[in-house]
């Protein structure tokens, strides 16, 4: 009804590369926006913003990460945990090594490291295809959770092995640290997310996104077209990890406030890896999806027994959630195997031709 | 669109708005339990919750809760996941929770930093930060019965009690490679230089818990006189099942008070018997206050316990003595607020004040249960007296006397941990004891 | 200087001074090795008939086991339990088979790899939500498996045999060669090997795909109730095996993802080295290094032989 | 989508590719090229050349060895004898990548498009080579690397406008036909601005109609763009038409080589066509 293109011509080619061409998808971007720096702030509780923005946030862009490498440029990796691990670490002794310097510099500077290590591991991509390749990253997730423990220096010999996060100011308002408010660390991650976000569908859309779609297309066509492998894989490892990095930062200074290995463990690669298969492989949007969908379900079925007021025990419950999580996950790969952005396009497209159903 | 982008968002704050509702602002003493009935230590997890809730519902069955108001655990489940850790705060605190027990160091060490600020005060009883047990630094934390490190140096006074003395022994370590296990390695090689024994150290990675058998070779190789575990969850079992197999003496291997419940050693069998571990809660139900519990509470069918013959469990025991000192620092705090329904603050402040004295032991019926405990401004770990238990191939048997911490030798090197981990942080809140 | 001593003198040192000991380190090395190619022997089964990277193979030998332990405690005598638990296994692959497989043929393997995962958490929750989450003993002397250890003076010292792991290396021999016999002389053995070289040749020839899958996973199945016996009685039944579980993934880079041979052999080489590694070198690294040393054993091997141990040089086409 | 065709016929005639070559000299030389797989001798002693500007057959029954040729020709396999000099560079060992950048493009005998990408992104991914704008500039909206991707795509639209695509341009290539497909591909081929376009097969598998089209578009893009083209065709008739010289193969040798009416009056081209037991 309200969705539709006619009438809108575009007179350049600049215009028609924007990256939503029609004018409602861009209006729904800025009320998204609105809403996430105006109205959520303004009215949502702590919790809300604590246990369900902030990580659902933090998650989509550890999602787009990886969705670059596996969705974009077609290489599956099980080390996202690892690599988001590289990144707090990294920002962690940062932080102790260059107090004075501005946190946020700090946390986006430690996706350097991560991009750094990430190239390393993604060396024998040039050879190593499919699920071998999935060993191998697997080989890195194991390596680093290793490191994270024995090497001392990383946590700067804490007795507790764990790395804390100290508090930091910016222009007078605390961001991290256990007084920051929720809100001031929403509105950093926000901000971070959307710019990330933005600058990750240029590089998709531009040179050398193209040059890693090709590669997962078909990489030998890709060579043949004057590719490079290595440069392209490489350079695709480096920018999801890159983001892995930044997202593993922001977990623990921005979410968290402090963090053991385990919260770099491979269980969550595996839910990144959920997020990006179920959100759509390729799509940014679907990084998004996917992650609201495996970080906000646990926490909504969570919330339904009590709601209809049945009295379930904890146990039972989160056995239930994983039931109804592993279950739902096959549901949706049997429906729609490109994922819920595809569902999103699919209504779309519906909604674009409607009342007629062609 | 629009209709639709709108309806999303108040969906999404309508579950988050849901949270608050529920927080009830009836008079109850709101006590959340972050529980792990799931996950690879459920089997550890399952029993403190229920010997945590099921001591407050006999209080509140008994005696209509604690000075006239119901207790009322939430049980929020963790998984033993320091994320979900989180989550359960953050979805907990605004009901007016009055203390938090986190069940995990990793969930402990995320919720220090943040008990100031939410004036919620964190009981990590027998894990956690061992530094946290200095008050002056850590005025939110308490560490009831004792610490890691205390525990540590109890079992090495022990050793030294044995055949001969410590002096000159080789003393294997195995742990399992985490915070958990690295903590007291600092204390061990401290006590080793003044003490006079030598330390060997097998970790064991997380993932390889049940895949031991290199450490143990590397045991049969080194040859130590006495092994101490650090173990958690299904270590312990593959543990002791491997010294039985390279026939390490079972009676000079000692696990510290995780490495020492029935679950643990339930599928080693008879294999196990004479292997030791630290407790700080007596096992068994030979209490007025466990029969009380089975009365008002296992046989009325009120438990989550699937087996009232678990009733008593290592574990199960030590979940209840984790409720009994959360209670007795409610009454002491209504006694020093003068009021019954308290806030974090007061609660605080009655953990800072608790003393479960011998005398008071006997008046809840839990005599002899455990050491007494008196917690102070400068002290927030009590006494920390430990005693220890051997396995008979079936069950465990209490077979020591209470062992005291060497006070003098921990207590600094705790207060040097503790301003170390205030060092970096110049807004760190300490308190002053006179 | 010290470092290249303790590197590359004093282990070989240690060996030679301490035979039995050494043997005793080979001996572990072995039987590990045989359990982690029990594993492995599951993936390749799958592998090789449906192309499916089966993430949930561990997880399926924690609920083998689970139940074998679960219907005893119900009081089902042992043998039955057993027959009990088999029957699961089948009912499982028939349910895989129905509700997953066959509503994915022509997927893309990455979405198969997802919907295995998605299989194992389902597993997870319901694994804990009938047998509960804590740890229980593997019924060994009920089964009539043996328990107790010989001592065997050998090289100047003693090596310890632990009966049960005999038992358990006699069992895997036997497991792989009855499969081997199973899939090389009878038809559905050959049916199988059709699928696994050309699904549309086997459909063409009238083979039932649906059928060779559902068997495929009850073999695998199979593998998965013997490994969680085997696993079990070394440690207990628990969750936590499922981790154990991952191993087999770089056993399957060293024999290949289709090789049977191929992963037994893998299977050892990861046994043997990482013992020895970790005895002998990983106190120098501060211990504990089994966690990641086949995967990077892996990774290093793959970066020279990309095509595993047995697998062919592929020759690219376009 | 509706995108406004700019204005004006495209300055097609203008594109002659400037790589050196005198119109009419040796552009790529194959001397004495044998490939073998293990036993197995796929190529034998080969030797021609290509000229350029012209078009360029090699044929063969199948199994001849053309797509090995090719396939060496474009540096995917590397011959183990013999040498092949191209724009007069004796060319060494090399990955495919350098052969792109050195101007050879290709089509596939079985389509290898990038499936997931729209037709103009494919077409976009033909000119990978002539953008270098870096990763600083990638990252933003707007600036050089933006202006760049305009430019390029003015270069793009050309060529869809002159393979008469416009109509899909959006539509990702996955869900084309067969012959559509085939047409994105040359106009892959084409956006690399190649001084030697390589086509395998390009009219495998097409109805007439379609076979007309496309061999209308290869002599377009030879005489128009001044392309030089070695094609691999199997239908006769149509390559007597397109190609100015033809190499025929068999079994992996050179058994006929010369203008079309020579070779299809070589009595070998007919026994190797018609299967005269050897």
């Amino acid at each position: 009804m309200f969705y539709r293109e006619a009438g809108q011509f575009k007179t350049s080619y600049k215009a028609d590369q924007a990256v939503f061409p029609i004018l409602q998808d861009r209006l729904a971007i800025a009320a998204f926006l609105a809403i996430a720096f105006i109205v959520i702030p303004y009215f949502g509780n702590d919790f809300f913003i604590n246990s369900m923005m902030i990580p659902f946030l933090i998650f989509s862009l550890a999602a787009i990460g990886l969705n670059i490498l596996t969705g974009y440029t077609g290489q599956i990796s099980l080390g996202t945990g690892a690599f988001m691990g590289v990144g707090a670490y990294a920002c962690y002794k940062m932080t102790s090594i260059f107090p004075d310097v501005n946190i946020i510099i700090l946390i986006i500077g430690s996706g350097f490291f991560s991009a750094i290590v990430g190239m390393i591991f993604g060396l024998p991509s040039l050879r190593i295809k499919g699920f071998y390749l999935v060993v191998t990253t697997l080989a890195a997730q194991f390596f680093l959770e290793w490191c994270f423990i024995t090497i001392g220096w990383l946590y700067n010999y804490n007795d507790s092995g764990a790395i804390e996060v100290p508090q930091r100011e910016m222009f007078g308002i605390i961001i991290t640290g256990a007084s920051a408010s929720p809100v001031t660390r929403y509105l950093v991650v926000l901000s971070i997310v959307v710019v990330m976000t933005w600058v990750a569908s240029n590089i998709i859309r531009g040179r050398i996104g193209r040059a890693w779609m090709m590669i997962r297309d078909m990489d030998i066509a890709a060579e043949l077209m004057g590719v490079r492998p290595l440069q392209a894989k490489i350079s695709a490892f480096a920018v999801s990890s890159f983001y892995a990095g930044v997202a593993g930062a922001m977990m623990v200074f921005l979410w968290l406030g402090a963090a053991e290995v385990e919260s770099f463990d491979v269980n969550h690669s595996f839910l990144i890896l959920f997020m990006v298969v179920l959100g759509g492989l390729g799509s940014l949007l679907g990084s998004f999806m996917g992650a609201a969908f495996i970080t906000l379900l646990p926490i909504i079925l969570g919330a339904i027994p009590g709601i209809l007021g049945v009295d379930i025990n904890a146990a039972t419950l989160e056995h239930v959630k994983f039931m109804i999580i592993g279950a739902l996950i096959i549901f949706f790969l049997i429906m729609e195997p490109h994922g819920l952005a595809r569902l999103w396009a699919i209504g779309k497209q519906k909604l674009r031709v409607w009342p007629f159903p062609y | 669109m629009f209709k639709k982008l709108i309806l999303g968002a108040t969906a999404m704050a309508m579950i988050g708005g849901m949270q608050i509702q529920t927080a009830s602002a009836e008079d109850v003493l709101y006590v959340p339990s972050l529980s792990y009935r799931t996950g690879p230590y459920a089997g550890n997890g399952t029993p403190i919750a229920n010997g945590f809730a099921d001591y407050m519902s006999m209080l509140n069955a008994r005696d209509g809760g604690i000075g006239g108001l119901k207790v009322v655990v939430e049980e929020c489940e963790t998984g033993y996941t320091a994320q979900k850790g989180v989550e359960c705060y953050e979805a907990t605190k605004g009901k007016g929770a009055l203390v938090y027990n986190p069940y995990s160091t990793g969930i402990t060490l995320q919720l220090i930093p943040k008990a100031p600020v939410d004036k919620i005060p964190v009981l990590s009883m027998g894990y956690g930060l061992s530094a946290s047990a200095v008050g002056e630094k850590f005025p939110w934390t308490f560490n009831y019965p004792a610490t890691y490190w205390s525990q540590m140096s109890s079992i090495l006074k022990f050793i030294d009690s044995q055949d001969g003395g410590i002096k000159g022994k080789k003393i294997g370590y195995i742990y399992l490679v985490s915070g958990y296990g690295k903590e007291p390695i600092p204390l061990l090689e401290n006590l080793a230089k003044t003490m006079g024994f030598e330390v060997v150290q097998f970790p064991v990675a997380g993932k390889e818990m049940q895949n031991q058998s290199s450490q143990w070779l590397n045991v049969r190789k080194e040859k130590p006189d006495w092994m101490i575990m650090w173990g958690f969850g299904a270590m312990n079992a593959t543990a002791v099942k491997e010294a039985a197999k390279i026939r390490f003496p079972m009676d000079r291997f000692i696990g510290n008070w995780w490495a020492g419940a029935n679950a643990d050693l339930d599928p080693v069998g008879k294999a196990g018997t004479g292997y030791r571990s630290a407790n700080v809660a007596a096992a068994g139900t030979d209490f007025p206050a466990l029969q009380d519990v089975i009365k008002h509470v296992v046989s009325q069918g009120k438990s989550q316990i699937d087996d009232p013959t678990k009733v008593g469990d290592v574990l199960y025991n030590r979940g209840l003595f984790n409720a009994v000192i959360v209670a007795e620092a409610i009454r002491t705090a209504q006694k020093i607020s003068g009021k019954a329904n308290i806030t974090g603050s007061d609660m605080r402040d009655g953990l800072e004040a608790i003393d479960l004295s011998a005398a008071r032991l006997k008046e809840i019926g839990l005599e002899g249960f455990t050491a007494p405990i008196k917690g102070s401004c400068k002290d927030h770990a009590g006494g920390g007296s430990i005693f220890l238990q051997q396995w008979d191939g079936e069950n465990w048997k209490r077979t020591s006397d209470l062992i005291a911490p060497m006070t003098d030798i921990v207590r600094p090197l705790l207060e040097a941990a503790a301003t170390k981990y205030v060092a970096d942080k110049p807004e760190w809140k300490t308190q002053t004891c006179k | 200087m010290d470092l290249l001593y303790n590197i590359f003198v004093d282990p070989f040192v240690q060996m030679a001074g301490t035979p039995d000991f050494f043997l005793q380190v080979l001996w572990e090395g072995f039987v590990t090795g045989t359990l982690y190619s029990l594993i492995a022997l599951g993936f390749v089964l799958i592998f090789k008939a449906s192309g499916v990277f089966n993430f949930a193979q561990g997880i399926m030998v924690v609920f083998a086991a689970l139940s074998l332990v679960g219907f005893h405690a119900l009081g089902v005598p042992a043998y039955l339990a057993l027959f009990l638990a088999l029957a699961v296994m089948a009912a499982l692959a028939w349910t895989v088979e129905r509700v997953i497989l066959r509503k994915l043929v022509n997927q893309p393997e990455i979405i198969l790899f997802m919907a295995t995962i998605g299989l194992s958490y389902f597993l997870i929750g319901l694994g804990e939500f009938i047998f509960g989450g804590e740890p229980k003993p593997m019924i060994t002397e009920e089964l009539g498996l043996p328990t107790g250890s010989t001592v065997v003076d050998v090289a100047g010292g003693i090596v310890i045999l632990q009966h049960i792991d005999i038992a358990a290396a006699l069992i895997a021999a036997v497991l792989v060669l009855g499969l081997a016999i199973f899939f090389s002389k009878t038809r559905i053995g050959r049916a199988l090997r059709a699928v696994a070289d050309d699904h549309q040749a086997a459909l063409s020839v009238g083979i039932s795909l649906n059928q060779i899958w559902a068997i495929v996973w009850f073999a695998a199945g199979i593998v998965a109730l013997a490994t969680g016996i085997m696993w079990g009685a070394r440690s207990d039944v628990s969750f936590a095996l499922q981790i154990v579980a991952l191993k087999a993934l770089p056993v399957l880079i060293l024999g290949g993802f289709t090789s049977v041979p191929g992963a037994i052999i893998g299977g050892l080489i990861i046994g043997f080295g990482e013992k020895i590694f970790e005895v002998y070198w990983g106190g120098l690294l501060g211990g504990g290094v089994e966690g990641w040393f086949a995967y990077v054993l892996a990774l290093i091997f793959l970066l020279f032989r990309p095509q595993g141990l047995f697998g062919e040089k592929i020759i690219e086409r376009v | 989508m509706n995108v406004a065709t700019p204005q004006g016929e495209a300055s097609l005639g203008a594109r002659i590719v400037d790589d050196g070559i005198e119109p009419g000299a040796e552009l790529l030389k194959v001397e004495n090229v044998s490939l073998s797989f293990g036993g197995v001798k796929a190529i034998q002693d080969i030797s021609f050349d290509v000229k350029k500007g012209e078009i360029r057959a090699i044929i063969g029954p199948n199994g001849a060895g053309k797509t090995s040729m090719l396939n060496v020709i474009n540096g995917f396999y590397h011959p183990q004898e013999g040498t092949i000099t191209f724009r007069g560079n004796v060319r060494t060992k090399m990955r495919p990548y350098m052969a792109a950048s050195q101007g050879i493009s290709r089509t596939f005998q079985n389509v290898a498009l990038f499936t997931g990408m729209s037709t103009l992104d494919n077409i976009m991914a033909g000119r990978q080579l002539k953008m270098h704008k870096n990763f600083f500039w990638q990252m933003w909206r707007y600036g050089p690397a933006f202006n760049e991707e305009v430019e390029h795509r003015l270069e793009v639209e050309k060529i869809i406008d002159f393979l008469e695509i416009q109509s899909i341009r959006k539509t990702p290539v996955g869900q084309l036909p067969y012959g559509l497909q085939k047409r994105v591909e040359l106009g892959r081929a084409l956006a690399a601005e190649p001084s030697l376009l390589l086509l395998d097969e390009p009219m495998a598998g097409m109805n007439l109609e379609e076979k007309e089209d496309m061999s209308r578009f290869i002599i377009d893009v030879n005489q128009q763009f001044g392309t030089t083209i070695a094609l691999i065709e199997h239908d006769m008739g149509v390559v007597m038409d397109l190609a100015d010289r033809v190499v025929v193969l068999d079994y992996g040798k050179k058994i006929a080589d010369g203008f079309p009416a020579e070779v299809q009056a070589s009595q070998e081209v007919i026994d190797a066509y018609l299967g005269v037991p050897h």
